[in-house]
Protein backbone atom coordinates (compact mmCIF):
# COMPACT_ATOMS: atom_id res chain seq x y z
CA UNK A 1 0.00 0.00 0.00
CA UNK A 2 0.82 3.29 -0.96
CA UNK A 3 0.15 7.11 0.39
CA UNK A 4 1.55 10.00 -1.19
CA UNK A 5 0.56 13.53 -0.51
CA UNK A 6 1.72 17.18 -1.54
CA UNK A 7 0.57 19.86 0.72
CA UNK A 8 0.63 22.88 2.42
CA UNK A 9 -0.49 22.16 5.60
CA UNK A 10 2.11 20.66 8.40
CA UNK A 11 2.81 16.73 8.38
CA UNK A 12 1.95 14.72 11.51
CA UNK A 13 4.55 12.21 12.42
CA UNK A 14 2.04 10.29 14.73
CA UNK A 15 -0.65 10.53 11.65
CA UNK A 16 2.11 8.45 8.84
CA UNK A 17 3.51 6.23 11.58
CA UNK A 18 -0.24 4.91 12.33
CA UNK A 19 -0.56 4.87 8.80
CA UNK A 20 2.26 2.62 8.37
CA UNK A 21 1.78 0.47 11.21
CA UNK A 22 0.47 -3.04 10.17
CA UNK A 23 0.20 -6.55 12.16
CA UNK A 24 2.35 -7.96 9.46
CA UNK A 25 5.03 -5.86 10.34
CA UNK A 26 8.27 -5.89 12.63
CA UNK A 27 9.94 -3.06 11.44
CA UNK A 28 8.93 0.87 10.68
CA UNK A 29 12.33 3.15 9.27
CA UNK A 30 11.13 6.63 9.57
CA UNK A 31 12.78 9.81 8.04
CA UNK A 32 12.19 12.79 8.79
CA UNK A 33 13.43 16.06 7.49
CA UNK A 34 13.55 18.97 9.56
CA UNK A 35 14.22 22.92 8.36
CA UNK A 36 17.48 23.88 9.93
CA UNK A 37 17.99 27.20 11.56
CA UNK A 38 21.45 27.57 9.39
CA UNK A 39 23.40 27.17 6.21
CA UNK A 40 27.25 27.85 6.27
CA UNK A 41 27.06 29.61 9.03
CA UNK A 42 24.42 31.78 8.00
CA UNK A 43 21.25 32.13 10.32
CA UNK A 44 18.29 30.93 8.45
CA UNK A 45 14.76 32.59 9.01
CA UNK A 46 12.70 30.65 7.10
CA UNK A 47 12.14 28.53 4.05
CA UNK A 48 10.00 28.58 0.64
CA UNK A 49 8.99 25.17 -0.62
CA UNK A 50 7.92 25.62 -4.43
CA UNK A 51 6.42 22.46 -6.50
CA UNK A 52 5.09 21.61 -9.82
CA UNK A 53 2.42 19.71 -8.09
CA UNK A 54 0.93 17.21 -10.54
CA UNK A 55 4.73 15.81 -11.38
CA UNK A 56 5.85 16.07 -7.60
CA UNK A 57 2.76 13.91 -7.19
CA UNK A 58 3.59 11.47 -10.19
CA UNK A 59 7.00 11.39 -9.20
CA UNK A 60 6.60 10.55 -5.77
CA UNK A 61 4.39 8.06 -6.62
CA UNK A 62 7.13 6.31 -8.81
CA UNK A 63 9.39 6.17 -6.18
CA UNK A 64 7.15 4.44 -4.10
CA UNK A 65 6.11 1.93 -7.08
CA UNK A 66 9.48 1.70 -7.30
CA UNK A 67 10.64 0.24 -3.50
CA UNK A 68 7.80 -1.49 -3.25
CA UNK A 69 8.98 -3.64 -6.26
CA UNK A 70 12.57 -3.93 -5.07
CA UNK A 71 12.38 -4.80 -1.53
CA UNK A 72 9.97 -6.83 0.58
CA UNK A 73 7.76 -4.16 2.09
CA UNK A 74 4.36 -3.74 3.47
CA UNK A 75 3.37 0.14 3.62
CA UNK A 76 5.14 2.61 1.87
CA UNK A 77 4.33 6.40 3.07
CA UNK A 78 5.85 9.76 0.98
CA UNK A 79 5.04 13.39 2.44
CA UNK A 80 5.80 16.64 1.00
CA UNK A 81 5.22 20.12 2.36
CA UNK A 82 4.79 22.91 0.25
CA UNK A 83 4.91 26.74 1.10
CA UNK A 84 6.55 29.03 3.87
CA UNK A 85 8.15 26.95 6.70
CA UNK A 86 9.88 28.10 9.78
CA UNK A 87 12.83 27.02 11.43
CA UNK A 88 11.84 23.82 13.08
CA UNK A 89 8.90 23.01 10.99
CA UNK A 90 8.97 19.37 8.38
CA UNK A 91 9.74 19.73 5.06
CA UNK A 92 8.94 15.72 4.29
CA UNK A 93 8.17 12.31 5.91
CA UNK A 94 8.91 8.91 4.07
CA UNK A 95 7.66 6.19 6.44
CA UNK A 96 7.97 2.65 5.75
CA UNK A 97 6.46 -0.90 7.26
CA UNK A 98 8.65 -4.04 6.31
CA UNK A 99 8.18 -7.81 7.79
CA UNK A 100 12.10 -7.50 8.05
CA UNK A 101 14.23 -3.90 9.72
CA UNK A 102 16.97 -4.33 7.21
CA UNK A 103 14.34 -3.95 3.97
CA UNK A 104 12.31 -0.83 5.83
CA UNK A 105 16.33 0.68 6.66
CA UNK A 106 17.32 0.26 3.17
CA UNK A 107 14.27 1.59 1.40
CA UNK A 108 14.06 4.53 3.10
CA UNK A 109 17.61 5.32 2.49
CA UNK A 110 16.96 5.13 -0.92
CA UNK A 111 13.17 6.97 -1.02
CA UNK A 112 14.75 10.28 0.24
CA UNK A 113 17.51 10.34 -1.43
CA UNK A 114 16.05 9.55 -5.05
CA UNK A 115 13.50 11.95 -3.68
CA UNK A 116 16.11 14.71 -3.67
CA UNK A 117 17.03 13.84 -7.33
CA UNK A 118 13.80 13.15 -8.99
CA UNK A 119 11.34 15.25 -7.25
CA UNK A 120 10.25 18.90 -8.85
CA UNK A 121 10.26 20.69 -5.88
CA UNK A 122 12.51 23.73 -4.92
CA UNK A 123 13.36 25.60 -1.83
CA UNK A 124 14.99 29.30 -1.24
CA UNK A 125 16.09 30.00 1.59
CA UNK A 126 15.23 33.04 3.21
CA UNK A 127 18.54 34.85 5.56
CA UNK A 128 18.20 37.68 7.92
CA UNK A 129 20.00 39.78 4.76
CA UNK A 130 19.18 38.12 1.63
CA UNK A 131 18.09 34.77 -0.14
CA UNK A 132 19.02 32.03 -2.44
CA UNK A 133 17.72 28.63 -4.23
CA UNK A 134 19.51 25.41 -2.43
CA UNK A 135 21.06 23.85 -5.36
CA UNK A 136 22.05 20.13 -4.75
CA UNK A 137 25.40 19.50 -3.08
CA UNK A 138 26.82 16.93 -5.64
CA UNK B 1 0.82 25.98 -32.32
CA UNK B 2 0.77 26.72 -29.09
CA UNK B 3 2.37 25.48 -26.25
CA UNK B 4 2.24 26.23 -22.57
CA UNK B 5 6.27 26.61 -20.92
CA UNK B 6 5.98 26.51 -16.78
CA UNK B 7 9.05 27.45 -15.21
CA UNK B 8 9.65 27.06 -11.51
CA UNK B 9 12.35 27.94 -8.78
CA UNK B 10 14.92 30.45 -9.95
CA UNK B 11 13.83 29.93 -13.72
CA UNK B 12 10.46 31.40 -13.22
CA UNK B 13 11.92 34.15 -11.04
CA UNK B 14 14.82 34.61 -14.16
CA UNK B 15 11.42 34.64 -16.38
CA UNK B 16 9.46 37.24 -14.54
CA UNK B 17 6.58 34.34 -14.78
CA UNK B 18 5.50 30.89 -13.66
CA UNK B 19 3.83 30.39 -17.09
CA UNK B 20 4.78 31.35 -20.20
CA UNK B 21 2.68 31.02 -24.18
CA UNK B 22 5.24 30.48 -26.80
CA UNK B 23 4.30 29.98 -30.07
CA UNK B 24 5.97 27.58 -32.19
CA UNK B 25 5.84 25.97 -35.61
CA UNK B 26 4.09 22.90 -36.06
CA UNK B 27 6.84 19.65 -35.81
CA UNK B 28 8.92 21.77 -33.20
CA UNK B 29 11.05 20.23 -30.78
CA UNK B 30 11.46 20.71 -27.03
CA UNK B 31 14.94 22.39 -27.64
CA UNK B 32 13.18 24.80 -29.95
CA UNK B 33 10.85 25.50 -27.91
CA UNK B 34 13.11 26.37 -25.03
CA UNK B 35 15.31 28.47 -27.29
CA UNK B 36 12.43 30.55 -28.35
CA UNK B 37 11.47 30.81 -24.25
CA UNK B 38 15.21 31.88 -24.11
CA UNK B 39 14.62 34.85 -26.83
CA UNK B 40 11.26 35.89 -25.02
CA UNK B 41 13.07 36.31 -21.50
CA UNK B 42 17.14 36.48 -22.22
CA UNK B 43 17.81 36.63 -18.28
CA UNK B 44 16.86 32.56 -18.61
CA UNK B 45 20.37 32.17 -20.29
CA UNK B 46 21.73 33.12 -16.84
CA UNK B 47 20.57 28.93 -15.85
CA UNK B 48 23.20 27.09 -16.51
CA UNK B 49 21.91 23.48 -16.13
CA UNK B 50 18.02 22.52 -15.82
CA UNK B 51 16.12 19.33 -17.03
CA UNK B 52 12.71 19.40 -19.26
CA UNK B 53 9.27 17.81 -18.87
CA UNK B 54 6.40 17.19 -21.12
CA UNK B 55 3.10 16.69 -19.44
CA UNK B 56 4.43 16.28 -16.27
CA UNK B 57 7.18 13.44 -17.27
CA UNK B 58 10.92 13.62 -17.39
CA UNK B 59 11.85 13.96 -21.29
CA UNK B 60 14.20 14.88 -23.72
CA UNK B 61 15.16 17.85 -25.15
CA UNK B 62 14.82 16.46 -28.79
CA UNK B 63 11.16 15.12 -27.95
CA UNK B 64 8.63 16.49 -30.47
CA UNK B 65 5.85 18.68 -29.35
CA UNK B 66 2.03 18.48 -30.33
CA UNK B 67 -0.63 21.22 -29.90
CA UNK B 68 -1.32 21.73 -26.35
CA UNK B 69 1.47 20.00 -24.66
CA UNK B 70 2.22 21.15 -21.03
CA UNK B 71 6.53 21.76 -21.38
CA UNK B 72 7.84 22.33 -18.26
CA UNK B 73 11.92 23.81 -16.75
CA UNK B 74 13.05 21.94 -14.08
CA UNK B 75 16.38 23.98 -12.79
CA UNK B 76 18.09 21.54 -10.52
CA UNK B 77 15.50 20.16 -7.63
CA UNK B 78 15.63 20.72 -4.10
CA UNK B 79 13.15 19.09 -2.32
CA UNK B 80 13.25 17.10 1.00
CA UNK C 1 22.23 14.60 24.55
CA UNK C 2 20.76 10.83 25.40
CA UNK C 3 17.30 9.94 26.30
CA UNK C 4 17.22 6.18 27.38
CA UNK C 5 14.31 4.46 29.00
CA UNK C 6 13.12 1.11 29.64
CA UNK C 7 9.72 1.57 30.53
CA UNK C 8 6.11 -0.83 31.35
CA UNK C 9 4.46 1.78 29.79
CA UNK C 10 3.36 2.33 26.34
CA UNK C 11 6.38 4.16 24.32
CA UNK C 12 4.55 7.00 22.58
CA UNK C 13 6.64 8.15 19.16
CA UNK C 14 5.22 11.47 19.12
CA UNK C 15 7.21 12.02 21.87
CA UNK C 16 10.27 11.21 21.06
CA UNK C 17 10.05 12.77 17.84
CA UNK C 18 9.20 15.71 19.75
CA UNK C 19 12.22 15.09 21.91
CA UNK C 20 15.38 14.70 18.95
CA UNK C 21 13.85 17.64 16.85
CA UNK C 22 16.05 19.98 16.53
CA UNK C 23 16.03 23.47 15.18
CA UNK C 24 20.07 22.36 14.76
CA UNK C 25 19.02 19.41 12.74
CA UNK C 26 18.29 18.33 9.29
CA UNK C 27 17.36 14.96 9.47
CA UNK C 28 15.62 12.64 11.72
CA UNK C 29 15.81 8.65 11.28
CA UNK C 30 13.64 6.66 13.92
CA UNK C 31 13.33 3.33 14.02
CA UNK C 32 10.25 1.29 15.45
CA UNK C 33 9.82 -2.37 16.05
CA UNK C 34 6.01 -3.56 16.04
CA UNK C 35 4.99 -6.51 17.71
CA UNK C 36 4.13 -9.63 14.45
CA UNK C 37 1.22 -11.56 14.12
CA UNK C 38 3.06 -14.50 12.77
CA UNK C 39 6.43 -16.15 13.45
CA UNK C 40 7.37 -18.72 10.81
CA UNK C 41 3.25 -19.42 10.42
CA UNK C 42 2.52 -19.08 13.43
CA UNK C 43 -0.15 -16.90 15.22
CA UNK C 44 1.69 -14.88 17.43
CA UNK C 45 -1.11 -14.14 20.73
CA UNK C 46 1.14 -11.94 22.41
CA UNK C 47 5.20 -11.62 23.35
CA UNK C 48 6.65 -11.18 27.25
CA UNK C 49 9.55 -8.84 27.80
CA UNK C 50 11.57 -9.75 30.83
CA UNK C 51 15.15 -7.64 31.20
CA UNK C 52 18.02 -7.29 33.32
CA UNK C 53 16.94 -3.70 33.72
CA UNK C 54 19.36 -2.22 35.54
CA UNK C 55 22.00 -3.76 32.88
CA UNK C 56 19.63 -3.03 30.09
CA UNK C 57 19.34 0.78 30.88
CA UNK C 58 23.36 0.91 31.09
CA UNK C 59 24.26 -1.03 27.88
CA UNK C 60 21.55 1.25 26.28
CA UNK C 61 23.08 4.33 27.59
CA UNK C 62 26.29 2.30 26.14
CA UNK C 63 24.99 2.26 22.85
CA UNK C 64 23.88 6.13 22.82
CA UNK C 65 27.64 7.61 23.87
CA UNK C 66 29.36 4.99 21.31
CA UNK C 67 27.05 6.14 18.28
CA UNK C 68 27.37 10.03 19.58
CA UNK C 69 31.00 9.58 19.46
CA UNK C 70 31.37 7.47 16.07
CA UNK C 71 28.89 10.12 14.09
CA UNK C 72 27.96 13.59 14.51
CA UNK C 73 24.54 13.77 15.91
CA UNK C 74 22.81 15.70 17.70
CA UNK C 75 20.47 13.99 19.87
CA UNK C 76 19.86 10.22 20.75
CA UNK C 77 16.94 8.58 22.06
CA UNK C 78 16.12 5.02 23.17
CA UNK C 79 13.57 3.62 24.93
CA UNK C 80 12.53 0.05 25.14
CA UNK C 81 9.25 -1.76 26.70
CA UNK C 82 8.90 -4.54 29.11
CA UNK C 83 6.32 -7.01 30.08
CA UNK C 84 3.14 -7.67 28.23
CA UNK C 85 2.72 -6.45 24.19
CA UNK C 86 0.25 -7.61 22.18
CA UNK C 87 0.19 -7.33 18.45
CA UNK C 88 0.55 -4.07 16.91
CA UNK C 89 2.28 -2.89 19.85
CA UNK C 90 5.78 -1.77 20.20
CA UNK C 91 8.33 -2.38 22.24
CA UNK C 92 11.57 -0.60 20.77
CA UNK C 93 11.57 3.27 19.26
CA UNK C 94 15.40 4.32 18.33
CA UNK C 95 15.19 8.46 17.32
CA UNK C 96 18.34 10.06 16.09
CA UNK C 97 18.61 13.88 14.71
CA UNK C 98 21.49 14.73 13.27
CA UNK C 99 22.98 17.59 11.09
CA UNK C 100 22.67 15.64 8.12
CA UNK C 101 20.70 12.54 7.60
CA UNK C 102 23.50 9.85 6.59
CA UNK C 103 24.48 10.40 10.17
CA UNK C 104 20.87 9.86 11.47
CA UNK C 105 20.14 6.86 9.19
CA UNK C 106 23.55 5.30 9.84
CA UNK C 107 24.18 5.58 13.32
CA UNK C 108 19.96 4.33 13.79
CA UNK C 109 21.05 1.37 11.69
CA UNK C 110 23.57 0.40 13.76
CA UNK C 111 21.81 1.35 17.39
CA UNK C 112 18.91 -1.13 16.80
CA UNK C 113 21.78 -4.04 15.52
CA UNK C 114 23.87 -3.46 18.40
CA UNK C 115 20.70 -3.51 20.91
CA UNK C 116 19.47 -7.02 19.55
CA UNK C 117 23.09 -8.36 19.95
CA UNK C 118 23.86 -6.60 23.91
CA UNK C 119 21.56 -5.29 25.52
CA UNK C 120 20.47 -8.23 28.45
CA UNK C 121 16.42 -8.36 27.26
CA UNK C 122 14.48 -11.67 26.28
CA UNK C 123 11.10 -11.97 24.70
CA UNK C 124 8.64 -14.89 24.97
CA UNK C 125 6.65 -15.63 22.07
CA UNK C 126 3.10 -16.70 23.19
CA UNK C 127 1.51 -18.89 20.66
CA UNK C 128 -2.60 -20.93 20.54
CA UNK C 129 -0.97 -23.65 21.62
CA UNK C 130 2.46 -22.90 23.04
CA UNK C 131 5.26 -21.00 23.65
CA UNK C 132 8.87 -20.32 23.13
CA UNK C 133 12.21 -17.83 23.86
CA UNK C 134 12.59 -16.13 20.90
CA UNK C 135 16.57 -16.76 19.97
CA UNK C 136 18.45 -14.67 17.58
CA UNK C 137 18.65 -15.26 14.37
CA UNK C 138 22.28 -15.53 12.77
CA UNK D 1 31.45 -16.08 50.76
CA UNK D 2 27.98 -15.12 49.77
CA UNK D 3 26.83 -14.22 45.71
CA UNK D 4 23.69 -13.81 44.42
CA UNK D 5 23.16 -14.89 40.61
CA UNK D 6 20.04 -13.72 38.70
CA UNK D 7 19.05 -16.11 36.07
CA UNK D 8 16.56 -14.98 33.40
CA UNK D 9 14.55 -15.71 30.11
CA UNK D 10 14.70 -19.27 29.62
CA UNK D 11 17.56 -19.84 32.38
CA UNK D 12 15.27 -18.63 34.83
CA UNK D 13 12.95 -21.15 33.71
CA UNK D 14 14.77 -23.63 33.86
CA UNK D 15 16.27 -22.72 37.69
CA UNK D 16 12.77 -22.38 38.77
CA UNK D 17 13.62 -18.92 40.30
CA UNK D 18 15.14 -15.64 39.46
CA UNK D 19 17.26 -15.43 42.43
CA UNK D 20 20.00 -18.04 43.37
CA UNK D 21 21.67 -17.86 46.91
CA UNK D 22 24.86 -19.23 46.57
CA UNK D 23 27.71 -20.19 49.36
CA UNK D 24 31.14 -20.11 47.23
CA UNK D 25 34.98 -20.63 48.58
CA UNK D 26 37.15 -17.32 48.67
CA UNK D 27 38.74 -16.67 45.80
CA UNK D 28 36.28 -18.02 43.18
CA UNK D 29 35.58 -17.14 40.08
CA UNK D 30 32.53 -16.59 37.84
CA UNK D 31 32.95 -20.83 36.13
CA UNK D 32 33.40 -22.06 39.74
CA UNK D 33 29.82 -20.25 40.86
CA UNK D 34 28.35 -21.10 37.31
CA UNK D 35 29.25 -24.59 38.29
CA UNK D 36 27.80 -24.68 41.78
CA UNK D 37 24.34 -23.19 40.66
CA UNK D 38 24.29 -26.16 37.85
CA UNK D 39 24.71 -28.70 40.69
CA UNK D 40 22.08 -26.79 42.89
CA UNK D 41 19.46 -27.09 39.35
CA UNK D 42 20.62 -30.09 37.63
CA UNK D 43 17.73 -28.81 34.69
CA UNK D 44 20.09 -25.42 33.84
CA UNK D 45 22.56 -28.20 31.89
CA UNK D 46 20.08 -27.87 29.37
CA UNK D 47 21.65 -24.42 28.66
CA UNK D 48 23.95 -24.76 25.68
CA UNK D 49 25.12 -21.14 25.46
CA UNK D 50 24.87 -17.71 28.06
CA UNK D 51 27.11 -14.81 29.01
CA UNK D 52 27.24 -13.91 31.97
CA UNK D 53 27.77 -10.61 34.25
CA UNK D 54 29.12 -8.95 37.29
CA UNK D 55 27.47 -6.21 38.87
CA UNK D 56 25.69 -5.53 35.51
CA UNK D 57 28.55 -5.63 33.33
CA UNK D 58 29.42 -8.22 31.14
CA UNK D 59 32.77 -10.20 32.08
CA UNK D 60 34.79 -13.65 31.03
CA UNK D 61 33.99 -16.24 32.87
CA UNK D 62 37.50 -16.69 34.76
CA UNK D 63 36.71 -13.21 36.47
CA UNK D 64 37.44 -13.41 40.58
CA UNK D 65 34.48 -13.10 42.42
CA UNK D 66 33.95 -11.03 45.44
CA UNK D 67 31.41 -11.05 48.42
CA UNK D 68 28.57 -9.71 47.58
CA UNK D 69 28.72 -9.43 43.96
CA UNK D 70 25.56 -9.65 42.04
CA UNK D 71 26.28 -12.38 39.16
CA UNK D 72 23.80 -12.88 36.10
CA UNK D 73 23.20 -15.71 33.72
CA UNK D 74 22.73 -13.98 30.16
CA UNK D 75 20.44 -16.75 27.92
CA UNK D 76 21.24 -15.19 24.72
CA UNK D 77 19.35 -11.75 24.23
CA UNK D 78 16.54 -10.97 21.94
CA UNK D 79 15.46 -7.59 22.66
CA UNK D 80 13.72 -5.05 20.29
Amino acid sequence: MVNVLLSSEPLSIQACADWVMSPEAGGIDIFIGTVRNHTKGRAVVRLEFEAYDRMAISEMNKIAAEIMVRWPLHKVLIHHRTGILQVGEIPVIIAISAPHRDAAFTACRYAIDTLKQTVPIWKKEIFEDGEQWVTPTP
Amino acid sequence: MEVKVLVFGRARELAGSGSIAVHATDGATLADVIALVKTQHPAMAQLSAFSTAINGQYAAIDTLLSAGDEVAIIPPVSGG
